[in-house]
């Protein structure tokens, strides 16, 4: 069974520096709480893996927490660029950044294969791209039957995979629904993880579309309502859009980024 | 140029246009959106939209702000996991069209979203990368890219290839064993670009209203090739004008457009 | 879109002679009406795919239906033995079954090779028993990164899936809910499908655990209420156990079997 | 033997006493999954039970007639499909107890559920074949095997291995690649047999109340190995008993008993 935990006391338990570390959530349900909580307890050296490295990334490798990037699409959704990644990337601010790109379905059969307990999956894909020249984690492998060429790609195995869900019961069972991504697979491949969730509640009502992650095969679990903002949970928030295009000006200077994170992260009162 | 619409806005009429009613699209956000939301406002009101955030048939009825708005899951006829939708819908061929944009594109239709300049482990410009993009140019049935055109993204060699066009030229596709058709048209903010039948060398072959020859090759880094035969487009209808700015407009109550 | 049809056009239509066809359902949602008028339409030569041939294919190998049979478990559960699988088998009575045996492992990933376009999946299974020697398609495959040898087993690809689901709309999206088993990959791994519906409804309410095939993803959709019986469909009907019990007898002999046949499938009145 | 219960029953208790509470168990239907809900109506109400079908943490108030009955469905915490079963929770090694049952086993604890006698293309018997059982005795924590004791089940040598025991001995597992522990233990209507920890060769380690060793022996075709401290079993309890009559009295109304 999970554990309930405070959201301080999970990340201080199950986060450690230089950790492979993935936060999921496809727009929708992005632990960006949880992601303060790591830059507030300052973890360092981190290899952060996520599909979609947007703003919450962007604070994370802003805040020095990164030391690596494994991702396949790094932009603000609607927005554009993101500055601390690219300042990261292109001038090594606030520390350089090694990068390991894979596209998408990469990445997601990454997850897959580390949620079955297989060393690798297999695809079509990135086929005549550049990016096995600079990814040495893309090789080939032959059909054992019909001797055709596909792409093989290695199991991510996070250390410890963090998630948002819409709620929880009292023995950690974590139901989420709506666009629910690649979460499950992330959690699933993970050696430990960590769920925030809206609100836990005593029994968990089913809901059409739901994914439910049995509270034995989750780690800890943390209340945590609102946790996903500005990103959204389904039935209990909307997209702050306004905070993404906001997030271009603030980010694009390193003096207006830090002192956004001294106030909204680093100097929030959190609840124990 | 009519006064009456922008460049912008021909081009996403433009490319609308190219999305038959009935087929199933892979949406990319931002202009491919707009684009193939207005040919469901219009001409195609049963295209599929399919979302790389796990959404099947997705019917806004405002532009998503994102591949992850929830209304793109409250209208679709199934919400799958990311994996699932790579792997179940867009790799086995099921998907017709594959709507792309470019930040560099090739004479042969290679996209680039990745770096820009220097190289790869120091670049100029570090773009958001691959995301779904590699593999939708590689296995839906046909590829509509849409992007505007100039000498920063029209050029000789894109800097990294993120999604395969025609490679180097013919049969490439088929020797990488890509399934996919590849390039079928690209649209622009100037006209429309068609592979040449034999040598998949990108060919202007329409221009938009009030552009000329001169503008698309001025805005292009590589010696264009034009059609023989080529035509001028029709200007966007009242029609499509007035549901494309609804569509916008949802959208700028909503938060900033999906561009 | 799917085909809104009879299901005597339907099967006429999607199943031909010498075809390789899966019927799939995991206990719940079996689609018997359709394989009844398989039988009544006189198949021949068929290769029937099934995870679990249960009392429905003891009756389409019975009725002299099948050439060759590529399953995991052939029983009738709960109850014992499958007496014209046996008689087949031992016998071949009423002709030989070749057979091409597998795990349940195997042939849940075949299935998802053949979803996922793939010609083959990677599997930790089989090691050590003796089913290699026997089927050709289980072969082992290197990890390119790892170098651990796992099992490769090849993409199922058959020619027609037949599935019954709960409801379907008019467009042909299909709705089921429940034990859901390996129907989604069974119908997108096949080149046609055809799925039994208990009713076609104006619209899809959403179901908790519901599982929707676009209608563009399904060649053809027929009403059958009922059609799953002696199985069930999740909120329609219960399982008819005392049916599955009763047929140990009647398949035990040849000719009480020939006699059910006759008179609960091929003289049976069919709705138009 | 004691009147007051049956050899099955006595077999059955003594199974459900092999499953601690807490722990997640694959179970296949028949004897393994009246033990397991046993044990779940007894000393070990947080049992996971685990079915092919996809239903994980199911909670029947009645006996499942099948590993498809809706009641799994309708208590389980999750349902998912087949294949994500066997992927995403089998496969890596999240279920701690695998409960079997077997035509033949031989004395490495290998089961044949496929075919007896003949060969494997004319067999003497068809059985049903390997279903989940083959990936479940690799990749569980550990393997539990319920199976009457006789002579035509305790064999010298299986005529067809469907699952993996400890194959021809001590370091076959490892050598297979199996990564999971194998049979902890086979619960028989005689008594309980354990794996030696240097032969691997399962012995009798302890017999039921009113069996003897020659009894058990006798229903062995191999020399069946005798633990110097053989022991013997607790009778069932009342409390088991009358848990054990009620679960196998609901699903007699609903139809035939689950074996």
């Amino acid at each position: 069974m999970a554990k309930l935990v405070a959201l301080s006391d999970g990340v201080a338990d199950l986060v450690h520096d230089g950790d492979v570390v993935a936060l999921e959530g496809f727009t929708h349900l992005i632990p960006f709480a949880a992601g303060h909580e790591i830059i507030r307890q300052g973890r360092r050296d981190l290899t952060l893996v996520r599909m979609t490295p947007d703003v919450i990334y962007d604070q994370l490798i802003g805040a020095g927490c990164a030391r690596r990037l494994i991702f396949s699409w790094g932009g603000n959704p609607g927005v554009g660029s993101l500055h601390r990644f690219r300042d990261a990337v292109q001038n090594s601010w606030p520390g350089p950044l090694e990068l390991e790109e894979h596209s998408h379905a990469g990445m997601a059969n990454r997850y897959v294969a580390g949620a079955s307990g297989l060393p690798f999956a297999v695809l079509r894909g990135y086929t005549g791209t550049d990016l096995p020249r600079h990814t040495a984690n893309i090789r080939t492998i032959t059909c054992p039957f019909t001797a055709e060429t596909l792409t093989a790609v290695p199991a991510l195995r996070p250390d410890v995979t963090v998630v948002h869900a819409q709620r929880a019961d009292r023995a950690g069972n974590v139901q989420m629904w709506g666009i629910t991504g690649v979460q499950k697979e992330a959690v699933l491949a993970a050696r430990r993880s960590l769920v925030t969730v809206e609100e836990i509640v005593d029994e968990l009502d089913p809901v059409p579309g739901q994914v439910v992650l049995p509270g034995w095969a989750v780690t800890a679990v943390a209340e945590a309502p609102g946790g996903s903002h500005p990103s959204y949970a389904q039935g209990y928030s909307v997209r702050d859009n306004a905070f993404y295009v906001g997030w271009d000006a603030i980010s694009r200077d390193r003096d207006a980024f830090r002192d956004w994170i001294e106030r909204h992260v680093l100097k929030v009162e959190v609840q124990a | 140029m009519n006064a009456d619409y922008t460049a912008d806005e021909m081009m996403t009429v433009a490319a609308a246009r190219q999305l038959r009613d009935g087929t199933a699209c892979f949406v990319g956000i931002g202009l491919p959106s707009t684009a193939a939301n207005l040919a469901r406002a219009t001409h195609a009101p049963n295209l599929v939209l399919i979302y790389e955030s796990g959404c099947l048939g997705a019917k806004p009825d405002r532009l998503p702000l994102s591949i992850g708005d929830g209304i793109l899951a409250d209208t679709a006829d199934a919400v799958v996991s990311v994996p699932e939708v790579f792997n179940y819908w867009l790799q086995p061929g099921r998907i017709d069209v594959g709507f792309l944009g470019a930040a560099q594109l090739d004479r042969y239709g290679n996209i680039n979203t990745t770096v820009i300049g220097g190289d790869y482990d120091d670049p100029s410009v570090r773009l958001p990368g691959a995301g779904g993009a590699p593999e939708i140019a590689a296995s839906c049935g046909e590829v509509v890219v849409i992007v505007r055109q100039n000498l920063r993204t029209f050029v000789e060699r894109v800097d990294f290839v993120t999604s395969v066009g025609y490679g180097a030229g013919p049969g490439d596709r088929e020797r990488l064993g890509l399934r996919g058709g590849g390039p079928r048209v690209v649209i622009t903010d100037l006209g429309v670009l068609e592979p040449d039948p034999v040598s998949c060398e990108l060919t202007l072959t329409r221009l938009h209203p009030g552009v000329t020859t001169d503008q698309a090759r001025a805005a292009t880094d590589w010696d264009l090739a034009v059609a023989e035969r080529l035509t001028t487009g029709d200007p966007p209808t009242r029609h499509e004008l007035t549901r494309m700015r609804a569509l916008t407009a949802t959208t700028r109550e909503n938060g900033r457009g999906g561009t």
